[in-house]
């Protein structure tokens, strides 16, 4: 650590400030706006009862005091005086709790709304990644994707959370709050994203030896460009366009690939892993830990318990060759 | 061993004769004390040797929790950091969460009761001291247990309430689940055991006179501790029964797929945990009530309304629990009502603050270092508070539950508003103990240091827990922003660990060659200032009389006593619950080796049965042995009616 | 601190009955810790019921009759219990002696009846969370009259020894004849949830 | 021990009786009435949340009466009362917020 840093170290605290992509303090969607200003109301009161404690306790380390003492009748009065003062500030205390409390209550039937045109998605959280499910009326329009969520901006979205193992939990901070994934459990989470942009969600519930690795992008876009992604998603997975996109394909048939990972379109239809289908055109790969990009995609193939230790990828050997093609041809797969 | 005849039913007046002077005491401390040696240690039932062994041991346990907090600071100091693999950062996180709260929190604070009640009560013993020794050896076994499980790479690593069904069955493999599970009986088994001498000792060993109004502060808090001990804790051992039952023997208590229920677990835990950190942080308010007179050299004003508050916090709190669970998707209808209890426990806690206030407001404070660490009370606790208020709220919760948040806010109330309020009682109970002062130069030092650095170790928590830092993360990425403040955090807590550490030298020092302290070195009020420092076995020469709530302010002349209690067996006052009026004469036990063998037995049958369930029906064999050698009649002097 | 005294107090009777005893209080205690235990044990039956989409689950409901063999047994031991605590207050040591006895045997008989009720649930504690909540309740009761019948056999063995006749003996029968009380209890409202509950 | 006896000894502590017991069946209460709540039909647990407040409060008056209208002084009894009475006062607010849930929220909220 180079110890130049050390005095800006204290300039990162106010400028660790207010923006960022997982952050509750930069509010981009219904639900998070709504609970920003509550938070606003409730820091705000809170400390200003902390700070009058503190003005209170001061005053009464450090008043004047008579050296002499006072009489007893002056004490009798003075304790006559602060049965009287904790009465008043008991019935303060009673008057802000309440207020704090209604509000609370308000912002609890504001985010409850229910919205019959939202957008469905099914999240189903796995150790330590995400299976994303976008339902549709007619079922060859239905298409699974993993670890990243594009939403139309503006439009409420319900998202039903499910999991396949252990407790998970989907949050969003700029978007939502937080609900969890419980087994035998059917949540809901619905919000309306307010802004065009990338977010980043991250599971808030121990899940295991992963738990730390476990996050999601989350595209808000145009709903122009929504639909634009919503149809090449459904599309069936991009052919291979050189040789060693096609070997990378037989590889994925032919090794243990295709027993946990479906790629639409092959042989490959295993369900207990990410779906591949358009796994070049995610930002990320293995739930926000690589860029995905072919040189990141053939590290993890290669090691994924390097990448990411215990996770439930096992190390599949494979010839050089053949993680060269299964990387060019995954990378191509947008 | 036989005795004279005159023996039997020798009276403490039959001592007075004023021929030898020390004739009362020196009797008094041969039928009391705990003769040296190791087997005499082991079979002491004096609650003052079992208590200074359950604070030294529960001070023990806080260093190592702090070791693992020192440790889990420098992994996150920077971003993907690879000083801790994620499995042993999950260890340690863990153990660190189970011992401080199982092992050092709530231990520490009944073995300042098993110590101090007597001798604010003024009675010689505390009532059924047996069960205080086997409640000891039961405590050091099951800690020790956890610990040599986690250096045996076979900690838990479930978090300190792990939720099914990560800890089921199904996700946790081996036998670390079933540690954890297994400490909570353990330490279940030794806080029950403490929770019902207290009881009894409070509500049938007064001295007379003491009524209800009279009894002091801390006494009245630890009563309420150990109520909500014995209606809380049967909740975690049945949560952590089923759980070794789920693992080890098939049942399916927690296992959606045939009936059982996942927020089962939670309601069972949470049922016990909200009350369990309520029992940690009332016995701190209560020191604070019971210091502060000494400090500000007038009694508390508020005696009813504390007493109240007490009492109304401890049962306010059995409603809570489901203010951890407020985002697994129970009906926000339902969830509210506990949003509406938590935050009607803000109106008792400011009654506390708004009295301690006043009584500070009506006083003359004098800086010492007890008084310090409680001005570290307020400023911390207080903020603590507030978080609290906030999270207590369904809808905002839903943004910091299980973020860094929280982890600001428990530590706030947790080290603020009871590690501070206990290290300003250890400040001023240690001359009562050992006979010696601490020193106020190194006590200035530990109390600043600890101060500054845990606020400025822990309020960017709050920031980074807005801004996304979720809980029990190993590692996190770079790009997220987090790296500098994580780095100053844990900068910052090499302060605490240096306050801590000159703490121990201090207790060390002191311990050896702290400045003679005397009977009553602060002029306090309460009945333990009474009696010589350290108290002699019996504690008090004749059972002490009490006239109002601040005993030795007012019978500044000297202390009433009665007499006619037997010198030829260990004898003791019963007195009735509210008036304290003297009942009968009733006699302590001898010491004994039963409960430590008793313990041994109880231990193996716990430590087995996490590898077999025949265990509990072959370890019940050694274990009723032992018990009927503690109940078998002895025909001591102890044993006449 | 200087001394005076106010009061002698040599004329304290030493050991008392009832509330002025310190046993009796520990049996309350224990009564009050084990009470909670059960109430929630029924808490955890009755919500695992309400979540259940049928109740039983998958499997008859149980057959009562070794249950209600029991429950006669205990409210009938309850005369002899009821003796026994008289006869101790009275501090007569042969009736007492005869009654703990009585008192072992009649904690025993169900224990003996209980080996039918175990498989009468017909269910197994492994098959789901019905068959596991209801074993732990009986199990649970069955600790509970196991570890008063150890109780008891040790008592009455005192009772035959020299340590027998003895106020504190007496008080030891009376706390645990009130601690019997308890256990017939208890059986009530467990009798009623494992064989009222499935029939409703 | 005769009724009017037993009466008198329940009058002091009838605050910490009537207030925390009222309050902890009305957390079940809100619990389980959420359910059928939501689906429309007379709202049960405002009616029992106030109806609780009520006699929350009526039980902190009677130990208050049973104090005699002191302040604590006056023996255990009379510092039992009062003591009960501030106690009983407190849950009658706690039931009068959850009572304010009741009002705001209609059972059908996740
Ligand atoms: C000593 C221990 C202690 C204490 C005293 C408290 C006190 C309080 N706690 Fe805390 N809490 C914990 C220990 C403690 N807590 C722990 C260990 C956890 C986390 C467990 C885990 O997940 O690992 C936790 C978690 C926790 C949660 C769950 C958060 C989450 O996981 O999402 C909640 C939610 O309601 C909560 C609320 C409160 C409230 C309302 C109080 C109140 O009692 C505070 C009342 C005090 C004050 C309010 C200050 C004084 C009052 C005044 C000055 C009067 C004026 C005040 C106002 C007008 C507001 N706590
Ligand atoms: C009483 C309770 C208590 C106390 C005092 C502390 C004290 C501290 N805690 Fe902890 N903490 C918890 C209870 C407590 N904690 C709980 C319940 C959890 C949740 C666990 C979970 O999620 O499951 C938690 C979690 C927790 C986390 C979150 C981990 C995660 O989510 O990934 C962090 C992170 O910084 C942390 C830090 C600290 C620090 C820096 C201290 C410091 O105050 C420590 C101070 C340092 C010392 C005490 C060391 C001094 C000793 C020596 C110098 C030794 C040498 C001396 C001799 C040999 C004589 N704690
Ligand atoms: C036994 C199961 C299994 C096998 C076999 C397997 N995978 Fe995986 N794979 C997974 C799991 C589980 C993950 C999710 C890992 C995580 O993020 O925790 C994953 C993740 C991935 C990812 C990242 C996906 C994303 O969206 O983040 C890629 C790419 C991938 N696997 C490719 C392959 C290839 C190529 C092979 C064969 C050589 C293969 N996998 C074999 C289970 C498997
Ligand atoms: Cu999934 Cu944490
Ligand atoms: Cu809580």
């Amino acid at each position: 650590m180079n110890t130049a840093r050390l005095p800006h170290l204290f300039l990162l605290l106010p400028l660790a400030g207010c923006s960022g992509w997982q952050s509750a303090l930069d509010p981009r969607g219904s639900t998070a706006e709504e609970l920003h200003g509550l938070f606003w109301l409730f820091t705000i009161t809170c400390t200003a009862v902390w700070g009058a404690v503190l003005l209170v306790l001061a005053a009464a380390l450090w008043r004047r005091r008579h050296p002499a003492g006072i009489s007893e009748a002056q004490q009798a009065r003075s304790e006559r005086r602060s049965g009287v003062a904790i009465g008043a500030a008991v019935a303060a205390t009673v008057v802000i709790i309440t207020g704090l409390t209604f509000a609370s209550y308000l912002a609890t039937r504001g985010i409850a709304e229910e919205h019959p045109e939202a957008l469905t998605i099914r999240v189903r959280g796995y150790q330590w990644w995400w299976e994303v499910l976008y339902a549709d009326s007619a079922p060859h329009r239905a298409f699974l994707t993993a670890n990243e969520l594009h939403l139309p901006v503006g439009r409420p979205v319900r998202l039903e959370l499910a999991t396949a193992d252990v407790i998970h939990s989907f949050w969003v901070p700029n978007l939502a709050g937080k609900q969890d994934m419980i087994p035998g459990r059917e949540n809901v989470l619905v919000f309306t994203p307010r802004e065009p942009g990338t977010y980043r969600a991250q599971c808030a519930e121990f899940c295991g030896i992963q738990h730390a690795h476990m996050a999601l992008r989350i595209v808000v876009e145009a709903p122009a460009d929504f639909e634009r992604w919503r149809e090449a998603q459904i599309a069936e997975a991009a052919p291979p366009m050189t040789p060693e996109e096609e070997a990378g394909r037989q590889v994925m048939e032919s090794k243990a690939c295709g027993a946990c990972h479906t790629v639409r379109g092959t042989a490959a239809a295993g369900t207990l892993g990410p779906d591949l289908t358009h796994v070049g055109g995610r930002q990320t790969i293995a739930a926000g830990m690589l860029p995905t990009t072919r040189g990141s995609l053939a590290a993890w193939i290669a090691d994924p318990q390097t990448v990411k230790p215990g996770n439930n990828m096992p190390m599949v050997p494979l010839t050089a060759e053949e993680l060269q093609a299964v990387s060019a041809y995954l990378a191509r797969l947008r | 061993m036989t005795r004279p005849p005159e023996d039997r039913d020798l009276r403490d007046t039959a001592l007075d004769t004023g021929q030898e002077p020390d004739a009362l005491e020196r009797r008094l401390a041969r039928i009391w004390r705990t003769p040296p040696g190791l087997v005499n240690a082991l079979s002491t039932v004096d609650h003052k040797i079992i208590g200074r062994r359950y604070i030294v041991t529960a001070f023990v346990f806080l260093a190592l929790g702090g070791v693992l907090a020192m440790l889990m600071r420098l992994q996150l100091a920077q971003p993907e950091s690879r000083f801790l693999s994620p499995d042993l950062y999950n260890q340690v996180f863990t153990i660190h969460g189970a011992n401080m709260m199982f092992l050092f929190a709530v231990p520490v604070m009944e073995a300042m009761a098993i110590y101090f009640v007597p001798l604010l009560v003024g009675t010689r013993n505390i009532a059924f001291p047996r069960l205080g020794a086997f409640s000891y050896w039961v405590y050091l076994f099951g800690g020790s247990m956890l610990w040599i499980a986690f250096i045996l790479q076979m900690g838990p690593d479930v978090g300190w309430f792990a939720y099914v069904p990560l800890a089921g069955p199904q996700y946790s493999s081996g036998k670390r689940a079933d540690i954890w599970a297994q400490m909570i009986t353990f330490t279940e088994i030794s806080a029950l055991a403490v929770a019902i001498e207290i009881v009894v000792t409070v509500l049938k060993q007064r001295a007379p006179g003491m009524s209800l109004d009279r009894i002091p502060l801390v006494v009245w808090a630890w009563l309420v501790m150990a109520f909500m001990i014995i209606m809380a804790m049967p909740a975690v051992v049945t949560a952590s029964s089923m759980l070794i039952l789920d693992r080890l023997v098939g049942t399916h208590f927690f296992n959606p797929a045939e009936g059982g229920d996942v927020l089962l677990w939670q309601h069972l835990f949470w049922f016990f945990g909200h009350p369990e950190v309520y029992i940690i942080f009332l016995p701190a308010v209560g020191m604070i009530s019971t210091m502060l007179p000494a400090f500000v050299r007038r009694p508390i004003f508020g005696y009813l309304p504390l007493v109240m508050a007490l009492l109304t916090m401890g049962l306010l709190s059995f409603g809570l629990w489901v203010h951890h669970m407020f985002t697994t998707g129970l009906p926000r209808l339902g969830e509210s009502f506990f949003t509406a209890s938590s935050m009607a426990i803000a109106v008792p806690a400011g009654v506390q603050i708004f009295c301690w206030l006043a009584t500070i407001w009506l006083g003359r404070p004098a800086f010492r270092v007890p008084f310090l660490f409680i001005l570290a009370f307020f400023f911390t606790f207080v903020l603590g508070g507030m978080t609290g208020v906030m999270v207590a709220s369904v809808p905002l919760d839903t943004q910091v539950h299980d973020t860094y948040f929280v982890v600001a806010h428990f530590h706030y109330v947790l080290v603020g508003g009871a590690v501070f309020p206990l290290l300003g009682a250890i400040y001023y109970w240690f001359p009562k103990i050992t006979g010696r002062m601490m020193s106020e130069r190194i006590g200035r030092w530990v109390a600043g240091l600890l101060f500054l650095g845990f606020n400025f170790t822990f309020f960017p928590m709050h920031i980074l827990g807005l801004q996304g830092m979720t809980r029990r993360i190993y590692a996190y990425p770079a790009e997220m922003g987090w790296g500098g403040m994580n780095l100053f955090v844990s900068l910052c807590s090499v302060a605490m660990a240096a306050g801590f550490l000159l703490f121990f030298i201090d207790i060390f020092r002191s311990a050896r060659h702290g400045e003679p302290a005397g009977d009553n070195p602060w002029e306090a009020s309460t009945l333990e200032w009474a009696t010589s420092s350290p108290p002699p076995p019996y504690n008090f020469v004749r059972i002490p009389v009490v006239t109002s709530a601040s005993p030795l302010w007012d019978e500044k002349g000297s202390l009433p006593v009665v007499s006619g209690l037997a010198v030829n067996r260990r004898e003791l006052l019963i007195t009735g619950m509210g008036n304290a009026t003297p009942e009968v004469r009733e006699t302590s036990p001898q010491n004994s080796i039963w409960p430590f063998f008793a313990a041994i037995a109880t231990s193996v049958m716990l430590v087995a049965s996490i590898f077999t369930p025949w265990a509990v029906v072959w370890g019940a064999i050694p274990l009723t042995i032992t018990l009927i050698g503690w109940f078998w009649p002895r025909g001591t002097p102890e044993d006449d009616s | 601190m200087k001394h005076r005294i106010v009061a002698d107090l040599s004329g304290l009777p030493l050991h008392g009955a009832g509330s002025s005893s310190q046993t009796w209080w520990g049996t309350l205690a224990f009564m009050l810790i084990e009470g909670i235990g059960f109430v929630l044990a029924l808490a955890v039956y009755l919500y695992l019921a309400s979540i259940a989409p049928q109740w039983p689950l998958g499997a008859p409901p149980p057959d009562p009759w070794p249950g209600t063999i029991i429950a006669a047994l205990l409210l009938l031991s309850a005369i002899p219990n009821w003796l026994v605590g008289r006869w101790a207050e009275a501090q007569d040591l042969r009736k007492v002696r005869i009654g703990l006895v009585i008192m072992s045997v009649a904690g025993i008989l169900p224990l003996i009846v209980r080996i039918w009720e175990f498989p009468a649930l017909n269910v197994s504690w492994d098959s789901n969370a019905y068959g596991s909540i209801l074993w732990i309740l009986l199990g649970l009761h069955t600790a509970h009259i196991l570890t008063d019948v150890m109780d008891t056999l040790v008592l009455t063995a005192v009772m035959f020894t020299r340590h027998g006749d003895n106020k504190r003996r007496y008080g030891d029968a009376q706390d645990n004849a009130l601690y019997w009380y308890f256990v017939v209890l208890t059986w009530l409202p467990i009798y009623l949830c494992i064989y009222g509950v499935p029939r409703l | 021990m005769t009724a009017a006896s037993a009466w008198r000894h329940l009058m002091p502590v009838a605050g910490i009786l009537l207030g925390p017991g009222i309050w902890a069946v009305n957390m079940e209460l809100g619990q389980i009435l959420a359910y059928p709540e939501c689906s429309g039909g007379f709202r049960f647990s405002t009616l029992a949340t106030f109806l609780g407040a009520a006699l929350a409060l009526l039980g902190a008056f009677l130990s208050y009466r049973a104090s005699g209208f002191r302040g604590g002084k006056g023996g255990p009894s009379a510092f039992v009362g009062s003591v009960c009475a501030l106690l009983g006062s407190i849950f009658a607010f706690a039931l009068l917020l959850q009572g304010g849930a009741t009002l705001v929220l209609t059972g059908c909220e996740r």
